[in-house]
């Protein structure tokens, strides 16, 4: 048959459970106290649990400080461009089935240049993990105003208060037709660790929105949602389908219009999975494609199969 | 008996003339005769007035000729736009139902046909717009006393598939026009030399198919593409075709998307390729000048047209060359090929997979909208010997594995690899050291700069010089880069039998040049460099200005045209004559 | 008494050493002396090593210097990187809290202060990263004389603004810095010669300042962009300094919006401006196109940094002169300038905004790393005489109305325009005729293209040769643009000392040039063009490849450097040096 | 005071209030039977309706056959390039209060390369109306798949019909924030030019979605919503808060999560508006940016205000 040869190590050695070292590359170029760090941690954290092999991480980014994250993890990693993370990862996860792919960004990179890359993606269920950490800000550009920067937030470019409605993340994210999306916080280890993990089990694209403080241009932006720090951190209960008593209460998170309601509740909103339903992929398309003309094509090599097609021109 | 003819047949798009050029460029394949097709392309989605010319003959057709011997007119407005192409001594065959010429102009032979009603006749009412064409196929058929068992052979196969009545009445009006009493017009016509049996097989396509077999023959199997005239061909066949050898073409949501999603490809290991044409190429400058960063191979092809902006999108023109060497900011190094007939779109692609992946570097290759829908016929390719089948080699990475070696090639591990050393690489767009990793070391900068030129370098070295085409030395050298080829080609074979010593060179690859140019230049008096595109601020043709850059000979001169169409012989002629006189 | 001195200072990037800088340099600035200055930036957010370096002198400073006369290291890493950089004979105070250099080096005087103690003593425990700055920036002012009255005053109006304390400390500190006993340093260091007052006001800022008010003085209203290092501070000052004029400057969502978001000012009249710098200037290409098919005027800035892709964005690099002329595809003419210091960041946007006007084009500006930061000082313009305050022209247009006439200059009229012929124009990136009508006719596509190209044949027919910097005939010519301004001029004057005869000359329009330079060039047996760029696959920088292919004059070569720090006098010697012998 | 300094006619003549002839520029280039017709005429119709000046007429697109809308209106117009007539428009909305800003394009040039600038100019609520002419297919570049090409439509990027599930127009305008949405079929020129008319109207950011036929590459697309071809054309109830006894089961339009709900009907949908809110415009806030700037001056003229600039710089 006319597939691509894979060359590989034909006995794979029993493999060593990765630890934070093994995981562990560069050290962070972030600002002490920002966000991301806890980002990373539970990353790793997760990772491990998983025992996900060591040359099947595959990290993918664009450009700013959350960024930065492939070279803080010991994997296969792209540091692409601004706003394009999404696409490359595309081509990664269409053609390597055997990867775990993660993409990691800001809200500059996800929501602003990269907006409609995530959207596309989104709606074809592309098979991988984005995890947007989101500090309402434009970070490694120094404090300009972001597409989630609240009304008022003083920038560079909004010396007066910024005056834009910002995007609401969860809607623009439940709407995209993202199959997995939730929300959580850096300051909230567990909360996050466990959403990365649903995350990343679940088939097809799954986006996690982490509120992860840039300490430098936007201080506090996020203690309304920190119990340590006077907020509260409102969870989302959602729905068992077990008829217990208070379960009619409770979160659909395969209602779609209910999903985008949650999303309107006013700051710091709720914390949790918003919506999570599954559906083809892509991914799973594209190689029904192949399964079918290769089934057409029988046992022709790609010689014979080009020959054919030139004799078709004679 | 004569050598070759031009056909030029004029009506409506919608009434299928395209289908019959087709099928006569298929048929000179099959009889080992050579074959160049043109035609034009309605402004309205709708269709509207519309050519197909072709060149038939026995010897090697370069061109599809300057003017026509043989017009076939359907309409009023097609009889009045293009009798002015026709030769003196030509022959105007038209439809008596529709066109009615003044038959006293004595430069021509007129013939009535009433294709109209002679086609209603034979297949009936309904079908008549759809049969005129195969009508006046019959008529071509008897006419040059083309090979017709071949040809219904064709047409058999061409309308084979579908509803058994299409077929029938294909035939049915193919036949009548085959039979249709022409008198002595066949005396006047032309019966074309059989042409030597090459004892191989012969094939005719276009352009861009012939680039996406290419593509396929050179171990591509991945890519991605939005749609953009007259790139789309290219993105559609392979998204069909590709699934079969285990790949896939992904449709995106725009062009950034898609040489990203392509990049992505070639990262896992899958060289890959993009596409489009001007304006979508200038969207894909950010992403390629990360794949020149990142030292990720990928083919760009960027089929080109009239611009700038949304320009001319069904003209040809070749001004795209400086963009696909400078497009990008910063010192961006990258290949750049041309392909001089369809043939060579073939080969050309295949090239630049080899390229690509030899010196993991990004490859565009500059073809443009006359090459993309032409038809051709030539020698089916040998695939024995040029079909490269890809290997995702996933083989450990050794511990002294470094990606970017400032002395060597660049060895990346796709994801997957598992990396001995311990150590996992990151591909990034910052500058880095060998290792990949981000620095603002000045030292690395230049030499990482270096590096990433000097990969050109070596390549060049490994290119041998392009023939020369004509006399060993004399007056004149004519160079030419892309689809100029066959009109250099015949003008220079038109002044050679003159008596003017003369000779053209061809350029398949632009970026690096092959070396050696200086010394064919030292031979010739006067240098033309004969291109689509503008003269610029300076009086240079984009080709033009590159080679004096390198070689700063002043004798190196342009003869450029911005008209949309492609160059006919007697244009480059007049061109050299505005400088010295060669015609007298 | 000396001319000028070179001080540098090292520390961390968190300690406010840029603030002494720009203290310093507005000080120069207001006592009539000349000074550049030159900063790195740290490579991550939260700060790092850093150094601000400032030359301060009475006679005309070009560049920040090669070697420093007087170090001031903070920390054990700030005097370990830069002692080095020291001249022998020169001063190097440092923070004895922090450092313990090798006193024995004879080469040096070293001057141990204890900064970090001292500052703690004079403004108490909390505020002390703070007040280091203000005592290194006493301690300078007595070392070298400075006019600490001025000093004071300028303090006073950089602190004024804020807490009441904040500027409490910082005198607090300053004044300890100033009465720090330093002994006999003072009598090794050196008296600034006091300049020749000029009479005028002299100002001092930064490049992208000076870029932004040029915009204003030269009538700009209307802009938008998207941050980038090192474009954003022009984008932040115009978003606040524009609306005091009635105008706006909005941060769009990317740069494919920003440039689409100015033409829509442009087109609605009001010349606009869009900037970004390398990766925002790939991603502008398409929408470029069409400004010059459109023929709608629009300025657009480039902050150049190193590139490719992500590249090196803190670092100076002129690599995007083949970009900004040929980066979209079709033959796309557009007018490309460059400044040559910070004053002329001024200035040339204003002629920018005149060119863009006076010939519907959109005009490109490459600024670049090093200029867009470093300070200098310089006469405050002569407002009144460059001045343009913008008029939106919507008196009606005439029956006879062409947008694009064969012959003549653009005519657009802006919607809300009354059309007296009762037919409105579309704007288009179509090809189209004199009325702006889309059309696909070969003739008036020739004719169009000639039409934009031949707009900047007429500005080059209106520039000035620019002025031979030296001498009028002799051994060698080099040839800058940009930022390297500077340190060329000091190489030239350098080496005339010598007894050499050369000259420079420095070009501001980059495309079109200005005429007569042939002439000039024939003046001088060597010309080496001298720029921050990659030599590319045939040896030469980007300028030196158009001027090699204008001139086909080989005499034309190339010194590049690609180390992402500007040129040092030396170094553009020793690039000489390496073709004929100059020092010896 | 350092305004920008407008050079207009003095007196301005009675106008001829337009007629058809009057708009009509070029003859179209679309194919007979193309939907595009109709638009253009409903467009005719109300632009008549509401007695726009001739000069105030500014149509914008991109490029497709939808996207040739303003050379076939005689009036200002633009004919820019593919995705980024949004933009373009902002520009030109933002800065001339004075003229009536309308965009036209095609689902390819609005929701796949273009998808981006509609989400953000929406947010911001940009004031102008966009007329997007769905065909469910690329026009212009003769049958790929487009992103509201249905499950199944054979394309000659999908020949074997598409897969990736479609973007759910409807679903994306209410979400990305724009104030007024609504939707119509270029078949029933009476509804499709009252929601022009209400479209026009609005303040802020409206958009319409026109279901148009592309003849020659989808014929039939919309005959489940036509009437004449044995379809239907259901249309949204509007709550119209009169407490009229069948109003609470009316639509409320200014409820976003219920308009989200109502574009989950399945094929054909609903038509008429699903949102309309009002909301301070990007304009507004622009032009008050201006007024604050302008009073903090004074009267200081341009060149005033300059010199004052660099006397800072001393
Ligand atoms: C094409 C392009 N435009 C702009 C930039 C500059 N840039 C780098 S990161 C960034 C945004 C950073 O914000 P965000 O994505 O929120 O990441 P953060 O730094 O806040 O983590 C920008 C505008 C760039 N690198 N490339
Ligand atoms: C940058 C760029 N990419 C691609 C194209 C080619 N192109 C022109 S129109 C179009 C899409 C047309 O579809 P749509 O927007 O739905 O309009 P329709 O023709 O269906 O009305 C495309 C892909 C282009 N002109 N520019
Ligand atoms: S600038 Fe903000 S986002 Fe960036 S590293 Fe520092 S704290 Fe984190
Ligand atoms: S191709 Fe389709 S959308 Fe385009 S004009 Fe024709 S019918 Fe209309
Ligand atoms: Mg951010
Ligand atoms: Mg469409």
């Amino acid at each position: 048959m006319s597939t691509i040869t894979i060359k590989r190590p034909e006995t794979s050695e029993p493999v060593a459970k990765l630890d934070k070292k093994a995981l562990s590359a560069d050290h962070p170029t972030w600002c002490p106290g920002c966000g991301d760090f806890a980002v990373l941690a539970s990353f790793f954290k997760v990772v491990q649990n998983l025992g996900i092999p060591h040359e099947q991480i595959c990290t993918i980014a664009g450009i700013g400080c959350s960024s930065r994250f492939p070279y803080f993890v010991n994997g296969h990693g792209v540091h692409y461009i601004h706003g394009r993370a999404i696409p490359l990862a595309t081509g990664v996860s269409l053609s390597r089935p055997d990867l775990n792919i993660f993409v990691f960004g800001g809200d500059g990179d996800g929501f602003s240049i990269g907006g409609n890359h995530l959207e596309h993606a989104a709606r074809k269920n592309l098979n991988l993990t984005y995890v947007i950490m989101d500090n309402f800000v434009y970070g490694l550009t120094k404090k300009q105003t972001s597409p989630t920067s609240p009304v008022g937030f003083k920038s560079k470019t909004d010396p007066w208060g910024a005056q834009d409605e910002p995007v609401n993340p969860m809607r623009k994210l439940v709407a995209s037709g993202a199959t997995f999306v939730a929300r959580t916080h850096a300051a909230q280890i567990n909360h996050m660790s466990e959403m990365f993990e649903r995350a990343i089990k679940h088939p097809g694209f799954s986006v996690v929105e982490v509120l992860s403080e840039c300490v430098v241009f936007f201080k506090g932006s996020f203690d309304a949602a920190n119990p340590r720090k006077g907020g509260e951190f409102p969870l989302i209960p959602e729905k068992q389908w077990d008829e217990s008593p208070d379960d009619w209460k409770a979160h659909d998170t395969t209602d779609l219009s209910k999903a985008i309601k949650l999303a309107e509740d006013p700051w710091p909103g709720k914390f949790g999975v918003f919506y999570e339903v599954e559906r083809t992929t892509k991914n799973d398309n594209e190689h029904a494609l192949i399964a079918d003309a290769q089934a057409k094509v029988g046992n022709a090599s790609s010689q014979e199969i080009l020959a054919k097609r030139f004799a078709r021109m004679r | 008996m004569v050598d070759d003819a031009v056909i030029r047949i004029a009506g409506n798009s919608q009434d299928g003339i395209q289908t019959i050029g087709g099928l006569l460029a298929r048929l000179a394949g099959r009889t080992d005769q050579d074959v160049i097709t043109y035609m034009t392309i309605p402004s309205t989605i709708s269709g509207g007035p519309s050519i197909f010319q072709v060149r038939i003959g026995s010897g090697e057709i370069l061109s599809p000729g300057d003017q026509a011997d043989f017009l076939v007119a359907f309409y009023e407005h097609s009889f009045k736009s293009h009798i002015g192409f026709l030769r003196e001594g030509g022959i105007c065959l038209y439809d008596s139902d529709e066109v009615t010429p003044d038959t006293s102009d004595k430069r021509f032979t007129f013939v009535p046909v009433p294709l109209t009603s002679a086609t209603v006749e034979a297949v009936g009412g309904t079908a008549k717009d759809r049969g005129k064409n195969m009508f006046a196929l019959g008529l071509l058929c008897s006419v040059f006393d083309l090979d017709r068992p071949r040809l219904v052979e064709i047409i058999s196969r061409q309308f084979g598939g579908k509803d058994e009545s299409i077929l029938r009445n294909a035939l049915l009006a193919f036949d009548a026009g085959y039979a249709y009493p022409l008198g002595d017009i066949l005396d006047l016509a032309f019966q074309l030399k059989p042409a030597v049996a090459s004892g191989k097989n012969r094939v005719a396509t276009d352009g861009n198919t012939a680039m996406a077999l290419g593509l396929i023959a050179g171990g591509v199997r991945h890519g991605a593409g939005y749609p953009i005239t007259p790139w789309s061909p290219i993105m559609e066949q392979l998204r069909v075709e590709l699934p079969q050898y285990g790949g896939m073409f992904i449709q995106a949501e725009d062009e950034l998307a898609a040489i990203s999603i392509a990049l992505g490809f070639s990262y896992s290991g899958h060289l890959a390729i993009t596409g489009s044409a001007g304006p979508g190429l200038s969207l894909k400058m950010e992403a390629l000048s990360w794949a020149t960063m990142a030292e990720i191979p990928l083919i760009v092809i960027n089929v080109q047209r009239g611009g700038p902006s949304t320009g001319l999108p069904t003209s040809v023109e070749q001004s795209d060359l400086m963009q696909a060497i400078y497009g990008s900011h910063g010192d961006c190094p990258r290949v750049v090929l041309a392909p001089k007939d369809v043939e060579d779109c073939f080969y050309i692609a295949i090239e630049a997979a080899r390229i690509a992946r030899k010196y993991s570097v990004p490859v565009i290759i500059l073809s443009d909208q006359a090459l993309s829908s032409r038809i051709e016929a030539f020698t089916e390719p040998d695939l024995a010997k040029v079909m490269v089948d890809p290997v995702l080699d996933l083989s450990p990475a050794p511990e002294d594995y470094k990606p970017y070696p400032l002395t060597g090639e660049t060895r990346h591990a796709p994801p997957g690899t598992r990396m001995s050393g311990g150590s996992y690489p990151v591909v990034t767009g910052l500058e880095h050291d060998e290792m990949g990793h981000p620095t603002s070391n000045p030292d690395l900068h230049m030499k990482m700069t270096a590096r990433r030129r000097n990969k050109l370098r070596r390549l060049e070295a490994e290119l041998p010089t392009p023939e020369i085409y004509g006399d060993a030395q004399g007056e004149i050298l004519l160079v030419g880069w892309g689809s100029t080829y066959g009109p250099i080609r015949e003008a220079v074979s038109q002044l050679r039998e003159k008596g003017l010593k003369l000779a053209a060179i061809h350029l398949r690859h632009l970026h690096p040049m092959a070396p050696g140019l200086e010394k064919v230049f030292d031979r010739y008096d006067h240098i033309f460099v004969i291109e689509m595109n503008d003269e610029g601020v300076y009086g240079q043709g984009q080709l033009a200005t590159l080679l004096r850059s390198r070689f700063c000979n002043p004798k190196i001169r342009s003869i450029c045209k911005t008209d949309g169409l492609t160059f006919k012989i007697r244009e480059i002629i007049s061109g050299i004559d505005d400088f010295i006189a060669v015609t007298a």
